[in-house]
């Protein structure tokens, strides 16, 4: 039994060259990705296609923790959920322009992870995920009772979209879906710089292996913390969005089925990919939308069952699963060539 | 590779006790600064143990742990280190997905704020190419700098642990079992490595190999069942008679 | 006085449930290394299989008290076989994640079979009524289950330390390092373990059922106090999770008669402390420090 | 309006296009007197969750049999051939109802909606009723806010409301006998609005309080709650539980032995679903407000026979308002000639009628809450059933005017 934490996909990865990826792909790829971005609300109704975008974001957040440092926060609800209160708090009591109100919320993500990062840390592995279970419950019964401010199981209504004094009404969410994007995108923007920063980098030697990583000197506690208070951060802003898409704030986006669910997006599109969590948000909401409007009852059902298939057969993720046939196609490629030169 | 007079590490009464049974008991170790200084003894002699409470990674029952006089006793890992001790680990243990150039880039960062750098790109790493470079090929392995170390041989993966230790360049040096599994030249080339960075350092070495510990000790510590039951120069010891039903017996048999 | 003395006696009486899941937990974790999710959910299975079979078979709860233990081992078997012995050489976090997915199906089939509003359960007739304990006056089923689960703790704790098998799974629950170096091979016990966990958290279930409301979600809120009462007893300890399961029973109790509001909040409140000052938890074994 | 426009427009490059993409979607007002031309009735609520017996597939099943009776009678003469019914779930996720109640108005061409349990969720439905001006008739979700600080002109509470609730149960017991109370509630909106207005009904009837018990939310141990209500030796201890926990508590209440000391137990909100699932013997003797019940009088029964051909159970009231949501909409519909919501809902306000479900009813203008009469019931002993589902034995019916609360004190402003 292996103690330490998600070694199987860093393991199974060691067999390709992980650095090696061609920058022109990189290129392409961040192409590709943005003009989908521009053109989503085009081919997906543009609340639905904000939804996506919001819970990509919250994927790619729960990322830094769970594919670059090896811890599963099955918490991160809290964070998404308190932060989409506070935004819908201040835009409702001040009149803040959005963009403003969501980075309240993400500054108040963080300062509420720093506190439970730092207990939480405590343990790792398994227990890292018990404990950010229990602390989640702990805030989600917290906004149950303080009815007063939250607006209790109704919900807090009437979120208004303001942006800079313009008001931007419900039907134009098509437009609202661009005004947000940008905060979207630099958020993400914000969760490649840190995974590809020095920082990063000792993440990624924490999540390989903590041990060593301390005896280089490394004070793995505090890289814990900070990265979880920067995914909580980030998380924040997705969760932010979200509220002031919807217009209103419900308990649900606190409860442990939505912490469950972003892990479910970022481990279906490959965790410690980035864009595993953009396709793994993109698919796991189309289904769920497909599925609402289709007569079938019971989408847990489906849910839970890609879940298994997913850990019991795909644990690449769609993205990671992609990702590693190219790359060993490309290892295979450069072995051939190799053997070719060596034989001139 | 004369001994100073001062104390680089020194233990008193070190105890390190698992549900009753006493890994280390009541060790007084005292390494001379300057000085290669080997740890042998049977399996379960306590080395590993008596490893991990010098460098932190397990705290003693009792006793206290000094470093140039300065108390580390009960510091974690990453506090001891920062005090100049640097270790390496005797089954291979290093980051998996990442190359042999990202772990020497992280070994030199160690010391320096640059890791809590999330906003900076990992370009950053780059500045130190001259050293990492120079020290990859210390250790024969800049040829396979970019590789990630998932793909490298064992013997490699043991030279990129030692070159971890140095990027560190440490006053204390703690080596566990640096040849374990190494082919004989692999071995001779190691000793030969060791000889050359232990100029100017303290070493604590832990190796099962006699040629390695004789060829490069000055001085031998042999442990048995958690305390110490022999030490001296490696000729003194090996002439000890009780070392030699406990050990060096056992490990000619072997 | 009284007041205090019942709600003591009540607070052990909901304990009984956690302790039981908790014990179940517990064992499984120790020696498969399997954090499971879907525990609430099989107790969940445990007072529904009750429900049925009382409706279909007309079992009174005594049968259902041997029966659906029985049941559920022959289903933790299977899902053993099937699921969780794939993932079980790999990091403990799949596990989890398979048996988090596992209880969506679960909760979901149970919903589509048996509907959502709950199903009906009728306690035998000696167990009904209230008895009178020098003026402390309970439910005699309260009391039925609280005896019961202390009896069955003592009969798991009387098997851990009598029996080979019960020695084998304590060392590698409380003592890996140790059953480690013994060379104990616990191979061949992973499935009936597994099998053994899954029918202490249906047997919680089945006495749960004349208590509490049978639905499909039943268990989704008790799972997560089931974490709680793990992180606090220390998941590596099988007789923490039991006390501790008792523990977070009177918490609860004490929480609701003078604090109703904060009576779920102090529960996890008791665990931040418990993380605070023991971070391997009241019994626990403290991990290296990773 | 225009500014905005562009404003917003200059966010993106491709202004025009934006445009051209974006301005389709919602009906426009082309040609005819029907958008599309024809009328779109959406059901959205809980197909999966824990509300789907007492409203779910089968609510959409009962509005499917209002459009048949609709063009039944009116044949020929109906202003609208084509009427659609589609149903969507929204899993008791409020995002979803509100992402979906948009969607279903801007481009699934829905007219009206109906249904949807759960106040958070019918909340933000109403909020997108308003911005869409299209209807919105609410009849499961039962939160007071709808016809009150909330409300909206486009926005209908057609079955109930918690007011209601708890109103008829208090003022009726008390004057029934049950003058000392002790109110056990869950700790949320929901139970402190239910205790405030059940206190409020029991002091007016002459009745006492003597003390009111929180109790957290979800919670499955009431057992210490029960012996400290019980310790004041009350007539009556009313709970303001629900689903499962309502049924938590009922058990742990059986077990207590409260009974036996002549202390009976009266709900806030029991759906006839719960008294089904858990069996008639745990709820025997159970006092609660019913907005209908099937078995009530001839007509209710003879639509009751129909819903059982059509879908194989009995309904709940939640079924039978559904029915007559959609029934009175279309009769609307029929009398405006056309779906625009303005037209339609002049036609709803003000309106008093009497179908299945609504008797004495009355369409309110001002909150445009939904009134008609009532109902106080109590659970048949299992030696009183005669036949499945016949659960319950109406004690007292609560006319309109006391059922709901004063169209002045809703504090609804449109």
């Amino acid at each position: 039994m292996t103690q330490s934490v998600v070694t199987e996909a860093p393991a199974t990865e060691a067999d390709v060259p992980s650095t090696g990826s061609d920058p022109r792909v990189r290129w392409v790829l961040l192409a590709v990705g943005l003009v989908a971005a521009l053109a989503l609300p085009w081919f997906v109704y543009p609340p639905v296609a904000m939804d996506i975008v919001a819970l990509a974001l919250f994927a790619i957040a729960l990322d830094i923790l769970l594919g670059f440092t090896g811890l599963l926060s099955f918490g991160h609800a809290a964070f998404w959920g308190s932060s989409a209160y506070v935004t819908g708090l201040i835009a409702t009591h001040y009149g803040a322009p959005f963009p403003v109100a969501v980075l309240a919320g993400a500054v108040f993500a963080m300062i509420l992870a720093l506190p439970i990062g730092y207990l939480s840390v405590r343990r790792s592995g398994i227990y890292f995920a018990m404990v950010t279970l229990a602390f989640a419950q702990m805030v989600y019964f917290i906004a149950y009772q303080w009815s007063g401010l939250t607006g209790g199981e109704n919900g807090l209504q009437g979120v208004p979209r303001t942006f800079f004094g313009i008001d931007l009404v419900e039907t134009e969410s098509f437009y609202f879906y661009y005004a947000a994007l940008p905060i979207i995108l630099l958020g993400m923007w914000g969760a490649w710089r840190i995974v590809h920063s020095p920082f990063g980098r000792v993440l990624m030697a924490i999540r390989d292996n903590s041990q060593r990583a301390r005896a280089l000197g490394y004070e793995v506690e505090k890289y814990k913390v900070i990265a979880f208070v920067l995914s909580a951060g980030l998380t924040g802003l997705a969760g932010g969005v979200f509220a002031i898409n919807h217009g209103f704030v419900a308990l649900t986006e606190l409860h442990w089925s939505t912490s469950g669910e972003v892990v479910l997006m970022t481990v279906l599109g490959g965790i410690g990919t980035l864009w595993g969590g953009i396709l793994g948000a993109f698919l796991t909401v189309m289904l769920a939308d497909y599925l609402a409007s289709s007569g079938f009852q019971g989408i847990d059902l489906v849910t839970g069952s890609v879940f298994v298939l997913v850990v019991l057969l795909f644990r690449r993720g769609v993205w990671g699963t992609v990702r590693h046939r190219y790359l060993a196609r490309r290892l295979r490629r450069a072995t051939r060539r190799g053997a070719a030169d060596t034989r001139e | 590779m004369t001994a100073g007079e001062r104390v680089a590490v020194r233990t008193r009464a070190l105890t390190k006790e698992f549900r009753g049974f006493r890994a280390v008991d009541s060790v007084d170790l005292a390494v001379r600064e300057g000085s290669v200084h080997a740890l042998v003894g049977p399996n379960g002699a306590g080395k590993t143990t008596l490893f991990n409470l010098l460098t932190g990674f397990v705290a003693p029952t009792s006793g206290t742990i000094t470093v140039f006089d300065q108390d580390v006793t009960g510091r974690p890992p990453e506090q001891v280190a920062r005090c100049g001790v640097a270790r390496s680990f005797q089954i291979t243990s290093l980051f998996e997905t990442l190359t042999s150039r990202e772990h020497v880039e992280l070994a030199l960062q160690g010391h320096t704020r640059d890791g809590f750098r999330f906003w900076r790109s990992e370009k950053l790493l780059g500045r130190n190419r001259a050293r990492v470079d120079d020290l990859l090929a210390q250790v024969g392995l800049l040829p396979l700098a970019d590789k990630p170390v998932g793909l490298l041989a064992y013997g490699q993966k043991r030279a990129l642990e030692l070159s971890l230790v140095l990027a560190v360049d440490p006053p204390v040096m703690l080596l566990d079992e640096p040849t374990a599994g190494m082919g004989i030249e692999d071995v001779d080339r190691t000793i030969e490595l060791v000889r050359r960075i232990a100029v100017g350092r303290t070493v604590v070495l832990v190796d099962h190999n006699m040629h390695v510990v004789g060829s490069l000790a000055d001085r031998v510590t042999v442990l048995q069942q958690g305390r110490i039951l022999a030490e001296g120069t490696y000729d003194e010891v090996r002439n000890d008679e009780r070392v030699i039903t406990a050990y060096l017996g056992e490990a000619e048999h072997a | 006085m009284n007041a205090v003395l019942q709600y003591a006696v009540q607070g052990l009486a909901a304990g009984s449930f956690y302790a039981l899941a908790a014990l179940g937990l517990a064992i499984i974790f120790g020696v498969l290394g399997v954090v499971n999710f879907a525990h609430g959910a099989f107790y969940m299975l445990g007072a529904v299989a009750a429900a049925v079979l009382l409706d279909l078979l007309d079992l009174s709860l005594w049968w259902s008290l041997l029966v659906v233990p029985v049941l559920m081992f022959g289903f933790g078997v299977l899902v053993e076989r099937l699921l969780v012995q794939w993932l079980i050489r790999l990091d403990p976090l799949y596990n989890f994640l398979l048996t988090f997915g596992l209880t969506l199906v679960l909760v979901e089939l149970v919903k589509q079979q048996y509907g959502v509003s709950g199903l009906p359960y009728r306690l035998p007739g000696p167990l009904r009524g209230r008895v009178d304990l020098a003026g402390v006056v309970l439910p005699r089923y309260q009391l039925f289950v609280l005896l019961f689960s202390v009896g069955i703790c003592a009969l798991v704790w009387l098997l851990m330390t009598r029996t080979r098998i019960g020695m084998i799974v304590r060392a590698s629950t409380e003592k890996p390092e140790l059953a480690r170096a013994l060379g104990i091979n616990v191979g061949r016990w992973v499935t009936p373990v597994f099998g053994f966990g899954v029918a202490l958290a249906g047997l919680a279930g089945v006495l749960a059922a004349p208590f509490r409301a049978i639905t499909a979600e039943m268990g989704n809120n008790f799972a997560i106090i089931l974490f709680a009462v793990v992180v606090i007893g220390g998941l590596g300890s099988i007789v923490g999770a039991v006390i501790a399961g008792f523990m977070v029973g009177l918490v609860e109790a004490f929480g609701q008669a003078y604090a109703p509001t904060f009576a779920q909040i102090l529960i996890f409140v008791l665990m931040v402390l418990i993380i605070l000052v023991r971070p391997a938890g009241l019994f626990g074994r403290k991990e290296a420090t990773a | 309006m225009y500014g905005k426009r562009m404003w917003a427009g200059g966010l993106v490059l491709t202004n025009v296009l934006l445009l051209g993409a974006c301005g389709e979607g919602g009906p426009g007002a082309s040609g005819g007197d029907f958008s599309g031309d024809k009328l779109v009735l959406a059901v959205l609520n809980d197909q999966s969750g824990i509300y789907k017996d007492a409203s779910g597939p089968n609510s959409v099943k009962a509005v499917k049999m209002a459009v048949a009776d609709y063009k039944k009678k009116y044949g020929d003469k109906a202003v609208v051939d084509k009427i659609e019914v589609t149903s969507t779930d929204h899993q008791n996720k409020p995002d979803i109802a509100n992402t979906k109640a948009s969607e279903l108005y801007e481009r699934g061409g829905a007219d009206v909606i109906l249904d949807v349990p759960t106040s958070s969720a019918a909340l933000a439905v109403a909020n997108q009723a308003k911005n869409h001006k299209k209807l919105f008739l609410d009849v499961s979700a039962a939160t007071t806010a709808l016809t009150g600080a909330q409300c909206n002109k486009y926005t209908f509470q057609w079955a109930y409301n918690t007011y209601m609730l708890a109103n008829g149960t208090g003022t009726t017991v008390t004057e029934n006998g049950g003058k000392n109370w002790n109110i056990i509630y869950p700790d949320y909106e929901f139970g402190q609005n239910m205790t405030k207005s059940f206190t409020e009904a029991i002091k007016k009837a002459g009745g006492t309080v003597q003390g009111t018990i929180p109790t957290p939310f979800p919670n499955e141990n009431f057992a210490t709650f029960l012996t400290k209500a019980g310790s004041t030796n009350p007539d009556v201890i009313g709970t303001m539980h629900a689903g499962g926990d309502l049924i938590n508590l009922v058990k742990q209440f059986n077990e207590s032995g409260l009974k036996a000391k002549g202390i009976e137990l009266a709900v806030g909100l029991m759906l006839i679903n719960d008294i089904h699932s858990l069996g008639v013997e745990q709820f025997a003797g159970t006092m609660f407000t019913d907005a209908w019940y099937w078995n009530m009088d001839t007509e209710a029964r003879t639509w009751a026979d129909r819903f059982k051909a059509e879908t194989g159970t009995r309904p709940s009231f939640e079924h039978a308002g559904n029915y007559s949501a959609a029934t009175q909409y279309l009769e609307a519909v029929q009398a405006a000639g056309t779906d625009k919501a303005e037209e339609v809902i002049a036609k709803l306000e003000g309106k008093k009628l009497n179908d299945v479900f609504l008797r004495n009813g009355e369409i309110r203008a001002k909150d445009h809450s939904v009134v008609h009469d009532a109902y106080l019931v109590r659970v048949k002993k299992a030696s009183e059933v005669k036949e499945e589902w016949d659960y319950e034995e109406i004690v007292a019916t609560i006319p309109a005017a006391k059922a709901f609360p004063p169209a002045e004190a809703s504090g609804c402003s449109m």
